[in-house]
């Protein structure tokens, strides 16, 4: 392996180091600034935004679920419209249901765990002074902070946001407003977001790779790298690839909106006793688009929860993770299957019945590394001293949920069962565990692991662990019940449920409404911690958790250039080596001299 | 990848460029392949004859690749794999910019062509794709101009010796360009 | 803490595993020939599944329970042989598991999407649009009226763009908002949507299929028990999704043909 | 003082006045009436299968037939808007809101004529959920969902327009807002007979107008006594 102690010569490597050594006033130094470390903590403001908008929405969802006849008090005030005398119409409903998913998938599950601990954390543990790029590094959140504010900007629009849901399955996402209201102006916005996005997250996903192979410090070699590092580099290799798929399928959905074209949008449609002028459109054609990029995006938002785990797990069980290489074969196992899959999302769609079960092979074969994935961390269980910090229990919460919510898949992945559970809740309570939860808890677990190292406080670990209990019990009463929904054939995406067989699962909508509501009280806590440590928080000392990676060896919070002029100590460790007698205790930082011999 | 790993000292610019062209590479993969598919969805494919002006934007791009690569030949470096400005090499870049902007001049005169035949965006399935794909290749390139330009100041504002990540990232972009402009000529010529 | 954690757990697992097996929330008693093999289907792999949920959990809330931290300096034990029995089990269990599942599975769904049609199935054209279903019988002459999307009128209630005037077929064509098929006989729908994508679901049958604007899909199934069911479309399809269904009756042959009797246009 | 008038005229309208023509009458003023009817053979109409909404579907103990050709006896053909369409010296535009139902999955009445600017109030009195479309080509068009148990849905119209109403969850139902300028307005019953009032003494135009069978207009002079007007449609099987 080549010496990669270089650091940047390029023109943005020096702009980089000016901008870290010199941040010239509050603009450049907080808002347009080119600091990885800086941007981190904007994706996760602008994911924690979107989040809070995001739950807020699935609150009045599950409400009007929960409790159809029931005024929700202040919502005329909010939706005069759409909500009059606090009843939901329907189209409210499913606009709600598009901005949620649309916030979750999008602006929380791919910018925070990737986008927001990536740019923060990996330059840190791969000891190089910046991203490669700082200023598209910048580009990259301001063009996803527009695309959030386009988003938004449905709302306000006559007609409201969109109704097509976050996969806005063409045509009712092309032929306009004759679909229905929010399908005119507010799925405009909704393509625009989403293009910019897909823009944003290239310029990012460009700088994650550049920089773990360009910028890794001497010694840092690919078997040293930490799991979490590994984990954001494949998603980045994932997230290039996929959002340039995303990209393309948006420009042609825009195309066909605004400029008559035909490109998903077949001959004949009649809409609202208007025939469409369109003609020879493929349907499918979206359908194949969005979901090559729509099932390697679930990916993009577990992966980094995977490295996160696998990093944070074997500091508060004091002992190495099981088969490091082992894991790393499965991430990239994974990503490189995640895009042999996407037709298990079209079992239903009318395509060639012999390619859905060409598809469900793959799908079936992608659980077998996320086994292995999962046994591994039981491994590493086993044998432990675990110490339950917050963060180590989320890690544990994300291996529950995570395998809770991918044995569901199982179904799913047989076309000959997913012909009956397809458009159910079972769907729906499999990918809030897989990808909602367990990215969550992965995002949650990050948070109270290095806020310390972001703000040079402590998150207050009391509440904390309330936090934690109550989340852990609240998600499963929320998303268990789903699958039984489901197994009685309740149908999701509706607004309300009159067809008769129907009935006998409305107590359980009102049981899983309540645990919501009572659920999203409990983020509250989180929310306060986060406020409240920012500036009460216990100081936080270079390395509170002993733990061995490069961020660590650097005070809390870190110096604009990170490691100083002389640039990150050269490594000559493992990312884990804990369980052994070390200088400062039983385990030897990866930047520390090479004598001590691992146990 | 495997290039980088044998290009000693790693400059995060190629390799930035190399990712960059990854990706472009896959966007126009995705719509090749939404263009076949579309071409089997309906019988309503019209057939028309390319503007013969585009084969002569194709030389014009394939001279500017031309003069990029004479621009590069004439310009200094140091074992330290720095590089130095001379006049040659600036008249080169200048004349790849002129044939840059030259060839995407050619290209809104083929797009006025087709539209004076009444071939518009979306008047049938095959016009909207020859615009899709002219039209950000178009995009796509006026980057490439801009980095060039970009470029072009900085070599006559300094004539002392510069790093020469921003020359290799912006000629390996621009002949990926030209390559990209030449598979695009192939598919349209095969298709229209 | 570590305690609570793996009792959360235990609790959590037992409890919805109970459930599952309680059968309290299940799917509706199945009419059709082909939900048989899909309800075997559906039962091998809650029991497989189920098997893998209940052992990780346990296993996981085991290790967490009894190794938390001590005062005592115990050092750290690898698991016995390292990472290669995960990987061989892994592999080895779920890797059978798929085998088989897909196997079993693969046969269960060609028998649904790749068996023909009976070719004395009785045939109905079946419309799916912002937010009704229609179906369509071809009438005495067995033949079906071209549908012409310029002449569709929901307001005179020509939902199908029939051209009555100048098409002969199209003048006995029956259309009904309720699917009436008879029973134990073998049917045929083609699926197609006037305006936006559709499905076309009902839990009973164990067959869901979507409606793709622009494509006309064939399904179909033969129903074994005189019933009356509801088809619900499982397809976004905009504000009135949620209200978007008809009822499907199925009932003797002689009571099916006196149907027809009474819906043949004078 | 028309206006006037119309305040005291509260009754009719509550009495559910079928046409905003009779909400007109001024004093001293000639009337026209008239009968509409048809020649050739109009369509059969259909009976409505509401199975969809069994909610509905018990509200009507024989099917609903479909209400785009309403006839009577000796070919009275109903649901026909005549107004004056040119003549016209103007008048307030009537301000009690017109009131549009929606009762058993059937839009009562089935035209609702209107003036320029005057209050419209949708109501929904079935227990489930429509969605009223107007498909406004001049007027902006909107789109919105009364849920059962939603207040009325008040609007207005700015210019004049014949509007096609319909509601996407229940494909069969289509009625009609016709916009005029004028608040000289009727619809013929379904014996094909229609009053307009309050017509100064003039020359005027009168146009029919049918949602299946177009326009047709004539002069007619108001004198003294009551003028009056017969409209004769071209009706067309299909």
């Amino acid at each position: 392996m080549p010496d990669m102690s270089a650091a940047p010569a390029v023109p943005s490597g020096e702009s980089a180091r000016r901008a870290a050594h010199a941040p010239r006033g509050f603009l450049r130094k907080q808002v347009f600034s080119l600091d990885h470390k800086v941007i981190g903590k904007q994706y996760l403001d602008l994911a924690l935004a979107a989040v809070v908008t995001g739950m807020v929405l699935s609150w009045l969802m599950r409400f009007h679920l929960g409790f159809p006849d029931t005024a929700i008090p202040g919502l005329e005030k909010l939706a005069p419209n759409a909500a009059a005398g606090g009843i939901m119409t329907p189209e409210l409903y499913l606009s709600l249901m598009t901005m949620h998913g649309t916030l979750m998938v999008f602006f929380v599950l791919t910018t925070a765990p990737f986008a927001g601990f990536g740019n923060f954390v990996l330059p840190l543990q791969i000891g190089a002074e910046d991203m490669a790029f700082p200023r598209f590094n910048m580009m990259s959140f301001w063009v996803t902070f527009v695309a959030f504010l386009v988003l938004i900007a449905a709302f306000f629009v006559p007609q409201g946001p969109p109704l097509s849901g976050w996969t806005a399955y063409a045509p009712l996402s092309a032929i306009g407003k004759d679909a229905g209201p929010g399908q005119g102006t507010g799925q405009t916005l909704w393509v625009i977001s989403i293009a910019l996005f897909c823009v944003g997250q290239l310029l990012g996903s460009l700088n994650f790779i550049a920089t773990t192979l360009d910028l890794r410090t001497r010694g840092m070699t690919f078997s040293r790298l930490p799991f979490s590092t590994w984990a954001w580099f494949i998603t980045a290799v994932m997230a290039l690839i996929a959002f340039s798929v995303l990209l393309p399928a948006c420009v042609l959905l825009l195309l066909d909106r605004v400029a008559g074209t035909s490109f998903f949008i077949p001959a004949g449609l009649v809409a609202s006793d208007r025939l469409q002028p369109h003609a020879g459109g493929s349907p499918l054609l979206w359908q194949h688009l969005f979901w090559f990029f729509g099932h390697p995006e679930v990916y993009i938002a577990i992966l980094p929860g995977f490295g996160i785990i696998s990093q944070i797990l074997p500091v508060f069980a004091r002992k190495p993770l099981l088969g490091p290489r082992v894991f790393v074969a499965c991430l990239i196992a994974i990503a490189f299957l995640s895009y042999t899959v996407w037709g298990h999302h079209m079992f239903l769609s009318g395509m060639n019945p012999v390619s859905a079960t060409l598809f469900s092979v793959p799908t079936l074969i992608i659980t077998i590394p996320a086994t292995i994935v999962t046994l591994l961390w039981i491994g590493t269980v086993y044998g432990a001293r675990l110490r339950f910090t917050t963060a180590a229990l989320f890690c544990l919460g994300f291996i529950s949920v995570f395998v809770t919510g991918g044995i569901s898949g199982f179904f799913l992945a047989q076309p000959s069962i997913d012909t009956y559970l397809h458009g159910t809740y079972f769907v729906v309570g499999h990918f809030h565990f897989v990808m909602g939860v367990a990215a969550m808890f992965g995002i949650f677990a990050g948070a109270y692991f290095w806020f310390p190292k972001m703000y040079g406080r402590m998150l207050d670990e009391r509440l904390g662990k309330l936090h934690f209990v109550l989340t852990l019990i609240g998600v499963y009463c929320i998303f268990m019940p789903m699958h039984w929904l489901g197994l009685a054939g309740n149908v999701r995406r509706y607004s309300a449920f009159t067809d008769e067989y129907m009935q006998g699962s409305l107590p359980l909508h009102r049981f899983i409404t309540i645990a919501a509501l009572f659920t999203g009280a409990a983020q509250l806590i989180f929310f306060f911690n986060l406020i409240w440590s920012r500036w009460r928080g216990s100081p936080a000392p270079a390395n509170p958790w002993q733990a061995t990676t490069l961020e660590w060896s650097v005070s809390s919070p870190p110096p604009p250039d990170n490691f100083g002029r002389a640039g990150a100590p050269p490594v000559s460790h493992g990312p884990d080596e804990y369980g052994v007698a070390g200088p400062g205790g039983d385990y030897v930082m990866q930047a520390a001299p090479p004598q001590p011999a691992t146990a | 990848m495997a290039i980088l790993k044998l290009a000693q000292p790693p400059s995060p610019a190629r390799t930035g460029v190399w990712i960059g062209i990854a990706a472009v590479t896959m966007s126009f993969a995705a719509y090749t392949s939404a263009l076949v598919v579309r071409q089997a969805a309906a019988p309503d494919w019209q057939h028309f004859r390319l503007p013969p002006i585009l084969y002569l934007n194709t030389l014009v791009l394939l001279a500017s690749s031309g003069t990029l690569v004479r621009a590069r030949q004439s310009i200094l470096r140091d074992p330290a794999g720095r590089i130095a400005s001379t006049p040659q090499a600036v008249t080169w870049l200048a004349a790849t910019l002129g044939l840059g902007i030259l060839f995407i001049a050619g290209q809104v005169i083929a797009w006025r062509d087709l539209a004076s035949q009444g071939l518009f965006l979306s008047t049938n399935p095959s016009s909207s794709f020859f615009y899709v794909f002219t039209g950000l290749h178009a995009i796509h390139l006026l980057g490439g101009v801009l980095a060039a330009g970009y470029l072009l100041g900085r070599l006559r504002r300094s004539p002392g010796w510069t790093n020469s990540g921003a020359l290799e990232a912006t000629s390996l972009y621009w002949h990926f360009m030209d390559l990209l402009w030449l598979y695009l000529l192939i598919l349209l010529s095969l298709v229209f | 803490m570590g305690k609570l954690f793996a009792a959360i757990v235990v609790v959590v697992t037992l409890v919805s595993t109970a459930v599952f097996l309680s059968h309290a929330w299940w799917m509706p008693a199945d009419i059709s020939v082909l939900g048989v093999g899909i309800d075997r289907q559906m039962t091998e792999t809650m029991i497989s599944s189920g098997v893998l949920f209940v052992i990780s959990q346990l296993v996981l809330a085991a290790f967490v329970w009894r190794y938390s931290e001590r005062g005592d300096g115990r050092p750290i034990r690898i698991f016995p042989g390292g990472a290669a029995p995960m990987v061989v089990g892994a592999t080895l269990l779920v890797g059978a598991e798929i085998a088989v599942l897909s196997l079993v599975g693969s046969k269960v769904w060609g028998g649904i999407f790749l068996s023909r049609p009976d070719p004395h199935a009785l045939q109905v054209d079946v419309q799916a649009e912002q937010f009704a279903f229609y179906f369509r019988y071809p009438g005495r002459d067995g033949r079906f009226g071209t549908a012409h999307p310029e002449l569709v009128d929901d307001a005179s209630e020509n939902f199908f763009g029939l051209d009555p005037a100048n098409d002969t077929t199209a003048r006995d064509d029956i259309v009904s908002a309720s699917l009436v098929i008879p029973v134990n006989r073998p049917v045929l729908l083609s699926l197609h949507a006037k305006d936006v994508g559709h499905s076309f679901y009902v839990p009973a049958l164990r067959i869901q299929q979507d409606f793709v604007p622009g494509l006309v899909i064939p399904i179909h199934f033969t129903a074994t028990k005189i019933t009356k069911q509801e088809i619900v479309c499982t397809q976004l399809c905009g504000l009135g999704h949620y209200n978007m269904r008809a009822f499907m009756e199925v009932m003797p042959e002689k009571q099916f043909e006196q149907w027809l009797e009474e819906q043949a246009p004078q | 003082m028309a206006r006037k008038f119309v305040f005291s005229l509260p009754i009719l309208v509550l009495a559910g006045a079928a046409t905003i023509g009779l909400a007109h009458p001024a004093k001293h003023a000639g009337t026209i009436s008239g009968h509409v009817t048809f020649t050739g053979t109009p369509p059969k109409m259909k009976p409505i299968d509401m199975a969809k909404e069994p909610s509905c579907a018990k509200q009507h103990s024989t099917p609903l037939l479909n209400e785009s050709v309403v006839t009577g006896p000796n070919n009275a053909l109903g649901n026909v808007v005549i107004y004056v369409s040119a003549g016209d010296q103007g008048g307030a535009a009537a301000t009690q809101p017109v009131r549009y139902d929606q009762k058993g999955c059937e839009y009562i009445p089935h035209v609702a004529v209107m003036d320029v600017g005057q209050p419209l109030e949708i109501y929904n009195n079935d227990q489930t959920s429509h969605n009223i479309h107007p498909l406004a080509k001049v007027n902006p068009e909107w789109n919105k969902s009364q849920p059962p148990g939603a207040p009325p849905i008040k609007t207005a119209y700015a210019k004049p327009e014949f509007i096609a109403v319909k509601c996407n969850v229940h494909p069969w139902m289509h009625g009609y807002f016709a916009v005029l300028k004028t608040p000289h307005h009727a619809v013929s019953g379904q014996d094909g007979s229609y009053t307009l009032e309050g017509l100064p003494p003039g020359k005027y135009t009168l146009t029919a107008w049918h949602e299946r069978f177009g326009t047709q207009t004539q002069d007619v002079t108001v004198g003294e006594k009551a003028a009056t007007a017969d409209f004769v449609m071209k009706a067309t099987p299909y």
